[in-house]
């Protein structure tokens, strides 16, 4: 019993994460068509940003509690930034190419950005442990969880919330599934798709640097950290379906539950687990659990 | 924190334009390859640390103002010019880049390589080029238990030393030891750690359980269904080989979670963590420094000088892959002077070489006897504590000292089969 | 076509005299690149059918462990045996995988065969007997007995390495010209027609599958005997973006693409590390963006520019 | 005569949508058989049935007496039936001439060489007949992409007829295809049809295109034959008129291109 509710706490909590970071690569695949890999830069730059911010309103003597919007706000801020930068400054450039040559252009982002960070940040870790302990702990079953990574299950809920209201209950989230749906008539039908793509990408970003800002609490910050979550995020959205929001969260969950399944019962094969439910659902479902229906006319 | 972004840029603005502007090279200029990690999760643990002490050692050193026996200028009178190389790439990579190094750059030594894979590589194009080359880092006893090397030396203890030292700490420190758990990362450091202390403790101390073995992958920064399972399995003592960002992340999980209150946590490289994480680390947490480095290391002029220029250079004291360093440099210019006043005048390679070999010295760690390995590999005494706050200032009590003999395999036996026949010839006080 | 394979023949006995003259680094450089070449000839193929696959490093590591296991327990340092064995084995895994891969299209198979290759990184990160990920060091190569010690090592797996790719090179120039190599193409473009035309786009799949893994494999198994050592980080999936980014950076036009893609590719990157080891990734990055920006079909396609303006 | 194609009780739902309910439609040798519909009458998904791209809820599906139920569109190809589509699937970044090529190179027997080159003398030689035989030989170098629609409409069938067919499936030929060109193009299909012998089965919505090239019509509605049989019977069918070509508004909208 201990056990079954160990498994399924540790394997909720490392989905709400996964989840976060997928959230964001997920909505810019659907609605964009690029599988971005410069998502791992925007979560570190979230991470860097919101560990320095924090140090800084800390060291300053601020009240705690401030933290968490000091992480909220370093995230948004940076998110807002780097999104436009690379949006603007780069891709717009490049739109209508393969979709690989397009992983290989944010392949790319990602090699600078790296330097980019090490430039702006060094290579020494940076630590914002105080929100992260600041909420206690609460004990289940003789084990103690971190408030904080509780609380994490339930941002994760929300945004996941969140991002389907915006997308089905909003008239801009309509249009959106109107461009995701049939890019060239939502042009014809007189959507802005261009801006259309700016304000998605932004927002992709946003939730990238979001998750990093989030993960930084219980992590040391340091160069490196982008590239290790970028992997495990594509794992997610292709188990779920590219470009489905509820695919990611689903994804999520699976890979969560059976990496923590892993660990309890059997951790000589931690490393296989997501690579293996990857190719056992691939191998069932070739275009993942839940994908967007492509027809083609003949 | 603004302050010291604007020294990082600068410092970093100056790394770009000192490596961009190609150093004009007198015609007894040594030039040193220095190879560590510059990108990547092992650059700042490991890689810039090492940098930060190989450019302090080296300006000091072409000043001729080290603490003697050192205080002469450069390496046997020739300016040291160093060139500095990212280790990052994988093995086949860097076999390409000490090429080179050597070839292209006509480097006269180095000294570097912080992944064991790299130290498994490296060697056999050493060996072909005839150069002389120092593994300063690196803790697989692979190299030269499973190879002879001419050129390549190996200044640093290895991994087996910290984790027989370790299995003899809880041995001896730990009431009612009657269980273990380990959590290490899942590669070829994290393996034979685990596996070195599982070993050596069961040697020791027979019956001790082990609860639980977990191996999450390198760089995860994520261990909370770890924890789960090291809380679920709870023992006496956990074990971690983790370095860099993967401990620090375990142990703020961990704290956070309460899981040192009734466990104690065994981190082989945890000194590195002690200043920076001061009120994170549990009080009575074991601490490793690879070494007798860091907090570990001996009061002498050498160590005082370290580790105030250190830490006045570079805001921080200095960690152990910055004294293995030091260490490997000092012990280059060492060999290279004692093969001079053997030869009198420029000494070869092979001179150099055979000065090398069964090298003692002290370095700012202590004494380094290249006695294994025929004369190419160190050993050096292991220490291990208890972390304590005394005055509000992170410290180390319960300080325990392994001489080299103790915990290493004589000459000629492989550690895996040394431990697994029961430590013979172990030399323990 | 008479002529070209007369020409790269010609190409390569000079490549192989230079050998004697060049610097030892570059030697060892250009086998690097020659082996990594070898693969990329292999994504090539897949590539011209629209297929990206982010796992030859599954080969490629593959074949590399073919020649270090091969080398230790049959105890032969034949070198064109353990390339022998390498190309076999690296063949019927694929024809295994491949199987399920030829159902796959786009980001899928890139996807799928990336997760392959990793669980074969898992594999062997777990072998402890293999190294783990220190891996472990092959023998040096011998050609028929022949022991060529100290310095003219390297040569060795450069020579091996130039005949490999001069003989894939004049395979893959002709298959291009042939039905089977325009069958790539026609995938490509559509596949509907090509299943009206009456072909299997499956076991045309299947079959450029099973070259591209056979070079891959080839093109490990010389890594292995040229730098002395292997690990897993071989079958990492940042081995196999690699060879996509040369791929790509030479262009996929031409036989000569890959080969020149992966030469220019090692080349930047120990410049870039000698010049900048704190930024190269930077330097690496911005010569992707420029390539794909302004040489959208490579640098191969600069060559053939300027020929077509000489011959004008 | 000899019964070719021969469907029975051929059927096709999407979920609670019935494409195709209870076809029986035979097709004979020489025959050409038009065939009409509105949009979504089920002509489109007859033809994806009946080559294989398209597998049928229940029913039958014969060619000459043996049945091809489930066989790809390769195997079916193979067997003889070859067909056109409504948006021509060609090779778009490819030259007119490389598209001939590649057809002529993988209908070989066999299977594909690997070295033999596909452009000779020789194949060049072939593509650039087939290619004059229905005028479009002048655009031998161009590329797909830049071609107008009945080129491109062109190239389809004759890549189709490469096949040698023994029954050609021509879906909406002349759609996309200016007024003014639709006999020009129709005249030259059925001058290469007549010279291999093969049975023709065309999907039109022209009425005088119709008219003028079919000798058999059969009318589609809601997924369902309504009439078959001689083409002036047919049109002058009540029900046709009431439910196909009464209500029929000849609309030649540009089709979109298919997504590559």
């Amino acid at each position: 019993m201990k056990l079954v509710i160990a498994m399924l706490m540790d394997g909720m909590i490392y989905a709400s994460w996964l989840f976060l970071i997928a959230a964001g690569l997920t909505l810019i695949y659907g609605v964009m068509r690029i599988l971005n890999m410069a998502h791992g830069s925007f979560y570190a730059i979230g991470a860097y940003a919101g560990a320095s911010l924090v140090g800084f309103y800390l060291a300053g003597g601020y009240p705690p509690w401030g933290a968490y919007l000091v992480l909220l706000g370093a995230a948004i801020f940076s998110g807002i930034i780097i999104g436009l930068l690379v949006e603007r400054g780069l891709l717009r450039f490049m739109y209508g190419r393969d979709e690989v040559v397009m992983i290989l252009v944010t392949y790319a982002i990602l090699l600078i950005l790296e330097d980019v960070i090490k430039l702006a940040w060094g290579v020494d870790a940076y630590f914002a442990y105080q929100p992260y302990t600041l909420l206690g702990r609460t004990k289940l079953v003789g084990l103690s969880y971190a408030n904080y990574d509780i609380a994490l299950i339930f941002i994760s809920a929300s945004i996941c919330f969140l991002l389907w209201w915006g997308l089905n209950r909003t008239r801009q989230g309509k249009l959106l599934q109107a461009v995701i749906h049939d890019r060239d008539t939502a042009a014809f039908l007189g959507i802005n798709v261009t801006r259309m793509f700016t304000v998605t990408f932004v927002i992709g970003a946003v939730l990238g640097t979001f998750a990093g800002a989030l993960t930084a609490p219980g992590i040391s910050v340091m160069p490196g950290i982008g590239i290790e979550v970028i992997i495990l995020a594509f794992a997610v959205v292709v188990i779920g379906g590219l470009g489905s929001i509820g695919g990611a969260l689903t994804g999520a969950l699976i890979v969560g539950l059976a990496r923590s399944a892993s660990v309890h019962l059997y951790p000589e094969a931690e490393l296989f687990v997501i690579y293996g439910v990857m190719a056992v659902v691939l191998a069932f479902r070739p275009q993942g659990l839940f994908a967007i229906a492509t027809a083609r006319k003949i | 924190m603004f302050r010291s972004f604007a020294k990082k840029s600068t410092l970093t603005g100056l790394i770009l334009v000192s490596a961009a502007a190609q150093p004009i090279l007198a015609a007894d200029d040594y030039k040193l390859g220095l190879v560590t990690f510059l990108s990547g999760g092992a650059a700042g643990p490991f890689g810039i640390p090492a940098q930060n002490a190989a450019k302090l050692v080296l300006e000091t050193l072409n000043a001729g103002q080290l603490p003697a026996p050192y205080n002469t200028t450069g390496i046997n009178g020739r300016t040291i010019v160093p060139v500095f190389m990212d280790e990052a790439g994988g093995a086949t990579k860097q076999a390409s880049e000490y090429r080179n190094l050597v070839e292209r750059q006509g480097v006269d030594a180095v000294v570097g390589y912080i992944s064991s894979g790299d130290c498994l590589a490296v060697p056999a194009v050493a060996e072909q080029l005839k150069t002389l080359t120092v593994l300063f880092d690196c803790g697989t006893p692979r190299v030269f238990e499973e190879n002879d090397f001419k050129y390549v030396f190996r200044t640093g203890p290895t991994a087996t030393m910290d984790n027989v030292a370790a299995a003899h700490y809880i041995n001896e420190t730990v009431e009612g030891l009657k269980s273990v758990s380990g959590i290490n990362q899942n590669y070829s450091f994290g393996h034979e750690s685990w596996a070195d202390f599982n070993g050596s403790l069961n040697q020791l101390k027979a019956g001790v359980d082990v609860t639980t073995e977990q191996f999450p992958k390198i760089y995860a920064g994520q261990y909370g269904a770890e924890i789960s399972a090291l809380m679920v399995n709870s023992a006496n003592v956990i074990h971690s080989s983790f370095w860099g960002g993967d401990m620090e992340a375990f142990l703020l999980q961990g704290s956070a979670r309460g899981l040192f209150e009734d466990q104690t946590a065994l981190l082989t490289t945890g000194e590195s963590a002690m200043y920076r994480l001061s009120d994170q680390i549990p009080e009575g947490t074991i601490l490793g420094g690879r070494g007798p480095f860091g907090v570990f290391a001996p009061d002498t002029a050498l160590n005082r000088w370290f580790r105030e220029a250190y830490t006045s250079e570079f805001g921080t004291p200095p960690t152990y892959p910055a004294y293995k360093m030091v260490q490997g440099i000092l012990g280059l210019k060492l060999a290279t002077e004692k093969a001079a006043l053997n030869v009198n005048g420029q000494p070869s390679t092979e001179d150099v070489v055979s000065a090398f070999e069964y090298l003692e010295y002290e370095g700012p760690g202590g004494k380094v006897s290249m006695n294994r390995g025929k004369g190419h590999q160190a050993t050096m005494e292991m220490v291990y504590g208890r972390y304590a706050l005394q005055d509000g200032k992170p410290a180390v009590t319960d300080v325990r000292h392994y001489a080299a003999a103790c915990v290493t395999p004589p000459e000629g036996m492989t550690s895996v089969s040394w431990i697994e026949k029961g430590m013979p010839d172990a030399q323990c006080d | 076509m008479k002529i070209a394979t007369i020409l790269l023949i010609a190409a390569a006995i000079a490549a192989l005299a230079a050998g004697l003259v060049m610097p030892g680094w570059l030697t060892f450089m250009l086998t690097l690149a020659l082996a990594k070449g070898l693969v990329v000839l292999g994504l090539l193929l897949l590539m011209r059918a629209g297929l990206v696959s982010f796992g030859q490093g599954l080969y490629y590591c593959l074949g590399a462990y073919c020649v270090g296991i091969a080398g230790d327990y049959l105890q032969t340092q034949n070198a064109l045996l353990l390339m022998l064995l390498a190309v076999v084995a690296c063949v019927a895994l694929a024809a295994i995988i491949g199987l399920l891969l030829c159902r796959y299209r786009d980001i899928f198979f890139a996807m799928f065969s990336m997760a392959f290759s990793m669980i074969l990184y898992g594999i062997l990160v777990k072998s402890t007997a293999f190294g783990s990920t220190d891996g472990f060091n092959v023998k040096p190569p011998l050609l028929f007995g022949w022991t060529p010690g100290g310095e003219s090592s390297p040569m060795m797996a450069y020579g091996l390495a130039v005949v490999a790719v001069t003989g894939v090179g004049i395979f893959v120039w002709n298959y291009l010209r042939s039905p089977m190599g325009y069958a790539g193409e026609a995938i490509r473009e559509n596949e509907i027609r090509v299943e009206y035309l009456g072909v299997s786009v499956r076991k045309v799949i299947y079959i450029k599958y099973l070259l591209a893994a056979a070079m891959a494999g080839l093109g490990g198994a010389i890594t292995a005997l040229a730098a002395g050592h292997i690990d897993p980080e071989m079958a990492y999936w940042t081995t196999s973006g690699e060879f996509v980014f040369i791929a790509l950076m030479g262009g996929t036009g031409h036989a000569a693409g890959p080969v020149l893609g992966s030469i220019i590719f090692e080349l930047l990157r120990t410049y870039a590390f000698q010049i900048s080891p704190y930024t190269w990734q930077m330097i690496l990055g911005t010569a992707l963006l420029a390539i794909i920006l302004y040489l959208p079909k490579g640098v191969w396609s600069l060559v053939e520019r300027i020929t077509k303006r000489i011959a004008a | 005569m000899t019964s070719l194609i021969e469907t029975r009780a051929l059927a096709r739902n999407f979920g609670a949508v019935t494409a195709a309910a209870d076809i029986n439609v035979t097709i004979n040798a020489g025959e050409i058989v038009g065939v009409i519909g509105s949009n979504g009458a089920g002509k489109t998904t007859f033809i994806n049935m009946v080559t294989g791209y398209l597998p049928p809820s229940s029913g039958e599906i014969l060619f000459k007496g043996k049945s091809i139920l489930g066989k790809t569109p390769r195997q079916v190809m193979r067997a003889g039936i070859c067909r056109s589509f409504q948006v021509a699937q060609l090779f778009p970044d490819l030259t007119v001439l490389d598209n001939v090529l590649i057809a002529y190179g993988m209908l070989k027997k066999g299977s594909l060489s690997l070295l033999r080159p596909l452009a000779n003398a020789r194949s060049i030689q072939q593509a650039e007949t087939l290619l004059e035989e229905y005028g479009i030989a002048e655009y031998l170098p161009e590329m797909v992409v830049t071609l107008p629609q009945g080129v491109r409409k062109l190239l389809d069938i004759a890549l189709a007829m490469i096949g040698k067919p023994e029954v050609l499936l021509l879906d909406e030929p002349t759609s996309g295809v200016a007024i003014d060109d639709k006999f020009e193009l129709m005249d030259t299909v059925m001058r290469a049809v007549r010279s291999s012998g093969s049975a023709v089965l065309f999907v039109e919505h022209d009425m005088e295109v119709i008219a003028r090239y079919s000798t058999r019509l059969l009318a589609f509605y809601d997924g369902r034959v309504l009439a078959d049989g001689p083409t002036a019977e047919v049109m002058s069918d009540e029900k046709v008129k009431e439910f196909v070509t009464g209500h029929h508004l000849e609309i030649s909208s540009p089709k979109e291109p298919a997504h590559a």
